[in-house]
């Protein structure tokens, strides 16, 4: 979409309200969902170039997502790295990472590249659970993850690391909303619209599909790593095929394949997990109905549902 | 733009700054003791975690729900058997203001806690996690654990096989970083003792078929076969193990392989199979006959292991934080760090100073039949090794 | 016709054959396309005709033989490095991109022309050049009122242009076009020979045709084309009276 | 030897579990993440019958039915209206069943373990060749070759299976030959949850029956569909011995390395022959 749809000015505003929230809410509650919201926007920001934009269903994402964060760890605990380099050195293996996927799961399409995904990230959650033992501690995984330590401020407080967490989430939204309408970001939207046509016109599309994986594979490497300092503790959990189901879930109910959507469906599903799981102790069953709900009744997600509301205020002046 | 355009983006903008009028105040004294519980009641350990609320919620009620004068509030949360919710839930709980920290279960779970409790200096109680990591010589100052280590318990297994003069050996240890350790002790022991070992295999954790490795003990001349491995994966292992006749004229036994829950998951090939036992509900001491009829009288059964161990926990922590008189988080863990409880439900229990481990007997039990009122399989209690010969000194 | 290329033929095939299994659906076929000319290629269903399309612009692997592009060895190149070399196509069924406004489809062929790396580091607005070449292939084939209209949403016809529009923006040197009349009424035939004939001006086309009239009209040289190989070549007078192909078209035997 | 009929039997447990997958995968082209969770609801609900009417043998023939009721409900109510759409949608939806059929287990059965002994008839090993093989193993592998046998006729041989095929090669074609696509889609899912609980209670006797259960069994069935070949009865047979003997001969001489192999596996079918290794014609999806 070339020029700014009207109805995305009413899904950043919502956005910006939830992203702000832990400034004018006190308490730790929003604080803590927050922190967590902005980083797994970030994870979905990154998997929806893939998804959304490019039209590919990958489903080893937790892959690039927990070897970020377990690079991150070992850069920082063993070899004493400051937090930054470590940061973007978790970004870059996630990168690196998804290329060497993308290189393997290319040679299939559809649902086979969705299982060659699965299959490629599963191998490395068992091996970082048994044989990488001594690296990765095994089952118990490591704890003792850093924060970062900048200008003197106090990051191990959430309230600081909170405003970290919102410059990362600021700039991951800026490269993603810049990506998409860009001319990288154009070709790969003709790719999911026609691939035969795209490849015919003279656009290299395995190369293309290569590069937006490995940009998607930067931003869910550095998400694994800030979610790995957010809560001190980084498990083979992180590399488990439910990971990559929770990605692709959040980025279907906020809407794929738009830019302010993914966050909605991350603050959905934190808050919904969050909440429901203290309200009652059968919060996974709920979860599971509103999944099944959200999935027949909300096809372009909640982005699609604001869409809706916001063309039926403004009806006299639609084009 | 037009009229109700305008109208939209002022009721965006009014729901993020109109919320500023709640400022809760902040009150100094607080007015309640407030205890953060991150047990796992969903995913594999969701059983254990019902058992430690019950036992935990028995002995708060056994002291009038209050300390320090003040009422008690537990807030439950779920941490799914999985250490990213169990922390995600418990710096929630740091957040609202709790005063210390209650469990978690899995070991990988509790590692990850002390991480958040050691950072925020809140004291985290520990009753059912294993794992020898957790109270390190000198490791993790605001951790506390009053229930078994995989350390004493491989340490019984060594004690029962001296006892049984079994002489050969043959080792079924999960392929997991703990249980790996602890056979290579009881291995290198064993072998000082004069004990053959006559085989060792590592299964992956949550192995479903383990007809191969059965087939194989079968085949050789060992007396007995230690099982190292966690819950479901032991079940399968006596399930799969009794179908092949194994246990006939071989002894089954293992550090954590059984308890009621789990010989009620095995079935009839539960009975013979020697364990290390937590806690149980037939040890003879005053305490624990005083909890087991409460727990009855309340639950209409009998304490698990689990809740037995949380009972005792919770009474002997919140009993120190008593004797202190004071609401500073400091002067309960150099309380705790050095008590002795006296009647705790297995007789005497020693906080170490060095690694804040309680010092405490070690239960061994064989299944058998139980006739009603005991369950169905139930364990007895064979021996009873005393804790100088299952705690090395804390220089070690 | 000699084995190398002959000197300044714009697109020439040396012996190549595609063949599925035993199956040879193209069986053999050297020919050389000079540049400018328009050439029809024609023969009945099954005769491998699009086969030899797909073949030439790298949509089907060779079996055996060779393609070369005004001199240059294109057997092995991907459809896309093909298409910058200058080889353009279009389709039998219409390929465009139909979630995209006409002006943007065009902005996107332009933009896979001219970049061999996509730029990602400004809007796609940003770039000008590649804007003034849509807007001028949009006059080309007539759809300035339709720019900023989804191109799905477009009439048959019109979307047929766009997907010829969409061929002539990489301004290749030689262009296939599979059946471009395919499902276009009468009415519209003549508005859409206009646009071959704009677009053969100064190319050699290469097109796939059923309508003997327009073939007889239109071509410099016929090709007729019979189980993989090729029957006959020659300007359309010849190939009229050419007793093979008749009995080729009309059953007889050989 | 013995390693040969270990190798045997799970082997054909793999196919059990898996066949209900290979079916659904196979002829509706979803991915049906709920799979185990339906393989769980099996075990349960034999679970139930044996504790109320004491026989393994009807908890194994009513099972599969509960399950394939549960499963035509789901199709119905859920999977219909997402078939038009794009593939991942019909994936989150199984995402949404796992959750709703664990709580719903949770709900009934609450949380401790459940057990069923192995009927009385197969409660004695036999030796067979110098090791004791328990006689239970031997039914799996009766039994397994059984349903594949059934299997393989119903579909490759009998009129009804050839219009099921047909209908997922080309639904509009059928269609409009009269056939109701949307009815066959709901018997073919059914069936599949049905096969499903049947793998789940052949599985019982040999495991902890517990929530957690279904999970571990997903990847195993994935694997099996995809070395087989999508919705190839025969390939799913030959995929499940494939995999059932390089895990008793991974056992054997290098038990932890067994998971790592089987993935290898895999990728190495998904990348070389994404059709499956034991599919006749490439028929990827």
């Amino acid at each position: 979409m070339s020029k700014l749809q009207p109805y995305s000015v009413a899904l950043a505003l919502i956005v910006t309200a939830i992203a702000l929230s832990p400034l004018v809410l006190s308490g730790g509650n929003a604080l803590n969902l927050v922190n967590l919201i902005l980083i797994w926007s970030i994870f979905a920001i990154g998997y929806d170039l893939v998804f959304g934009v490019a039209g590919m269903l990958s489903f080893g994402h937790a892959a690039f997502f927990g070897v970020g964060a377990y690079v991150l760890t070992l850069l920082t605990t063993r070899l004493g790295w400051d937090f930054l380099p470590a940061l973007g050195a978790a970004g870059l293996a996630g990168g690196v990472l998804a290329l060497l996927f993308s290189f393997f799961a290319m040679r299939v399409a559809g649902l086979f590249f969705a299982l060659l995904t699965l299959a490629l990230a599963q191998l490395i959650y068992i091996l970082a659970g048994s044989k990488l033992r001594d690296l990765t501690g095994g089952v118990d995984g490591l704890s003792g993850v850093p924060r970062p330590d900048l200008f003197g401020i106090d990051f191990f407080s959430d309230a600081n690391y909170y405003y970290f967490l919102l410059a990362m989430f600021v700039l991951a939204i800026a490269i993603a909303g810049l990506l998409r309408v860009s001319p990288f970001g154009q070709a790969l939207k003709a790719i999911k619209g026609n691939e035969l046509r795209a490849e015919q016109i003279g656009f290299n599309v395995q190369r293309l599909r290569k590069s937006i994986f490995f940009v998607s594979g930067i931003y869910a490497g550095m998400s694994g790593a800030l979610l790995a300092s957010l809560i001190f503790y980084v498990s083979p959990q992180m590399l488990h095929w439910t990971t990559s189901g929770d990605v692709v879930i959040m980025v279907l109910l906020g809407g794929m394949g738009t830019l302010f959507g993914p966050v909605l469906g991350v603050a959905l599903f934190e808050v919904l997990r969050e909440w429901l799981s203290t309200v009652t102790s059968h919060w996974y069953g709920i979860l599971g109905l509103i999944f099944i709900v959200c999935t027949i009744f909300m096809p372009n997600g909640l982005a699609g549902i604001v869409q809706q509301i916001w063309q039926r205020f403004s009806r006299e002046d639609r084009r | 733009m037009n009229r109700l355009r305008t109208t939209i983006l002022g009721l965006a903008c009014a729901t993020s700054f109109g919320a500023a009028a709640m400022l809760p105040a902040h009150a100094d004294e607080p007015d309640a003791f407030k205890i953060g519980a991150v047990i796992s009641f969903s995913g594999p350990y969701g059983i254990i975690g019902e058992g430690m609320k019950r036992g935990a919620e028995l002995a708060i009620e056994h002291r009038g729900g209050t300390v320090l004068g003040k009422p008690i509030e537990v807030t439950w949360e779920d941490s799914e058997t999985k250490p990213q919710p169990a922390v995600q839930k418990a710096s929630r709980l740091l957040a609202n203001g709790a005063h210390m920290i209650f469990g978690a279960v899995s070991s990988a779970s509790t590692v990850a806690l002390q991480g958040l409790t050691d950072q925020r200096k809140v004291p985290l109680l520990v009753t059912i996690s294993a794992d020898d990591r957790i109270t390190r010589p000198n490791g993790s100052r605001y951790t506390f654990r009053t229930s078994n280590t995989l350390g004493m318990e491989m340490r019984m297994a060594l004690e029962f096989t001296k006892a049984r003069g079994l002489k050969k050996i043959y080792g079924v240890g999960a392929d997991y970083a703990v249980t790996r350790e602890g056979w290579d002790f009881y291995r290198a022991e064993a072998e000082k003792m004069g004990v053959e070992i006559v085989g060792i295999d590592y299964p992956p954790l949550g192995n479903r078929d383990y007809s191969v490795i059965i087939d194989k003990i079968s085949k050789t001349d060992a007396e007995g076969v230690i099982l190292v491995v966690t819950g479901s994966d032991g079940v399968t292992f006596l399930k799969q193990a009794g179908q092949a006749g194994l246990g006939k004229d071989k002894l089954l036994f293992g550090p954590v392989l059984q308890d009621e829950l789990l010989a009620a998951a095995v079935g009839p090939a539960a009975i013979g199979a020697n364990s290390g036992v937590r806690y149980h509900f037939s040890y003879d001491s005053p305490a624990n006959r005083k909890f087991v009829e409460a727990y009855r009288a309340k639950y209409g059964e009998w304490p698990n292991s689990f809740a037995g161990e949380a009972y005792d926990g919770m009474s002997w922590f919140l009993d120190v934080v008593d004797g202190t008189k004071s609401w500073d988080k400091e002067k309960w863990v150099d309380a705790f760090a050095g008590s002795t409880r006296e009647n705790s439900v297995e007789g005497t229990k020693v906080m170490r100073a060095c690694d804040h481990q309680a010092m405490q007997v070690g239960l061994w039990g064989v299944v058998e039949k139980g006739e009603a009122p005991l369950p169905e399989l139930t364990m007895k209690i064979t021996d009873v090794f005393q804790p100088e010969a299952l705690f090395p000194p804390c220089a070690e | 016709m000699t084995a190398e290329a002959t000197v300044g033929a714009a697109l020439s095939c040396r012996d190549i054959e595609v063949s599925y299994g035993a199956f040879k659906a193209v069986a053999g076929v050297t020919y050389d396309f000079r540049p400018g000319r328009l050439y029809s290629l024609i023969g009945p269903n099954g005769a491998g005709k699009t086969t030899l399309m797909n073949a030439l612009s790298g949509g089907v692997p060779l079996s055996r033989g060779q393609v070369t592009l005004g001199g240059k060895d294109i057997t092995g190149l991907a459809p896309h490095a093909r298409t910058r070399a200058g080889l353009g196509r279009s389709f039998q069924i219409t390929q465009i991109f139909p979630g995209m406004t006409v002006f943007e489809n065009l902005r996107l062929a332009a933009q896979a022309h001219r970049y061999r790396l996509q730029p990602f580091w400004n809007a796609v607005g940003g770039f000008r050049e590649i804007a003034r070449e849509a807007e001028r292939v949009l006059a080309e084939v007539g759809l300035e009122q339709f720019a900023s209209v989804n191109a799905g949403n477009l009439s048959h016809g019109d979307q047929r242009a766009l997907d010829v529009g969409l061929t002539m923006l990489g301004d290749p040197g030689v262009v296939l076009l599979d059946e471009p009349l395919a499902g276009v009424g009468h009415g519209d035939a003549a508005k859409a020979v206009a646009l071959i004939r704009r677009l053969a001006e100064g190319r050699t086309v290469l097109l796939i045709e059923h309508n003997m009239d327009v073939v007889m009209d239109i071509s410099d040289e016929i090709i007729v084309m019979l189980a993989g190989k090729i029957l006959a070549a020659g300007p359309p007078e010849e190939i009229r009276h050419d007793q093979r192909v008749r009995n080729a078209y009309l059953g007889e035997d050989e | 030897m013995s390693t040969i009929v270990i190798g045997l039997s799970m082997g054909l447990l793999l196919f059990l579990l898996a066949a209900g997958l290979t079916l659904i995968f196979g002829m509706l082209r979803v991915i049906n993440f709920a799979h185990g969770s339906l393989y769980m609801l099996g075990a349960y609900c034999a679970y139930q019958i044996v504790q109320t009417t004491g026989s393994f043998w009807l908890g194994l023939l009513v099972a599969p039915f509960l399950a394939a009721a549960i499963g035509a409900l789901m199709e119905r109510v859920a999977l219909r209206p997402v078939y038009a759409r794009d593939h991942v949608y019909q994936l989150l939806l199984t995402f949404g069943f796992i959750l709703v059929i664990d709580e719903a287990v949770r709900l009934f059965w609450g949380l401790e373990y459940k057990q069923i002994a192995p009927p009385d008839l197969f409660s004695e090993p036999v030796a067979i060749l110098g090791s004791q093989v328990p006689t239970y193993r031997l039914f799996i592998i009766g039994f397994g070759a059984l349903i594949a046998a059934g299997l393989f006729f119903m579909l490759e041989r009998s009129r009804y299976g050839m219009v099921i095929r047909a209908a997922s090669g080309d639904p509009e074609m059928v269609q409009t030959l009269g056939i109701s696509v949307s009815r066959i889609r709901t018997f073919v899912f059914a069936f599949g949850s049905g096969l499903a609980a049947l793998g789940g209670v052949v599985a019982a006797p040999l495991l902890p029956i517990e929530l957690g259960m279904g999970f571990s069994v997903i990847i195993d069935c994935f694997i099996v569909v995809v070395i087989g070949g999508l919705g190839n009865i025969r390939g799913a047979v030959l995929g499940a011995l494939l995999i059932g003997m390089t895990r008793a001969l991974g056992y054997t001489y290098a038990p932890s390395w067994v998971e790592f192999l089987t993935f290898v596996l895999l990728i190495a079918t998904l990348v070389l022959r994404p059709e499956g290794l034991f599919s006749r014609k490439g028929r990827a999806a």
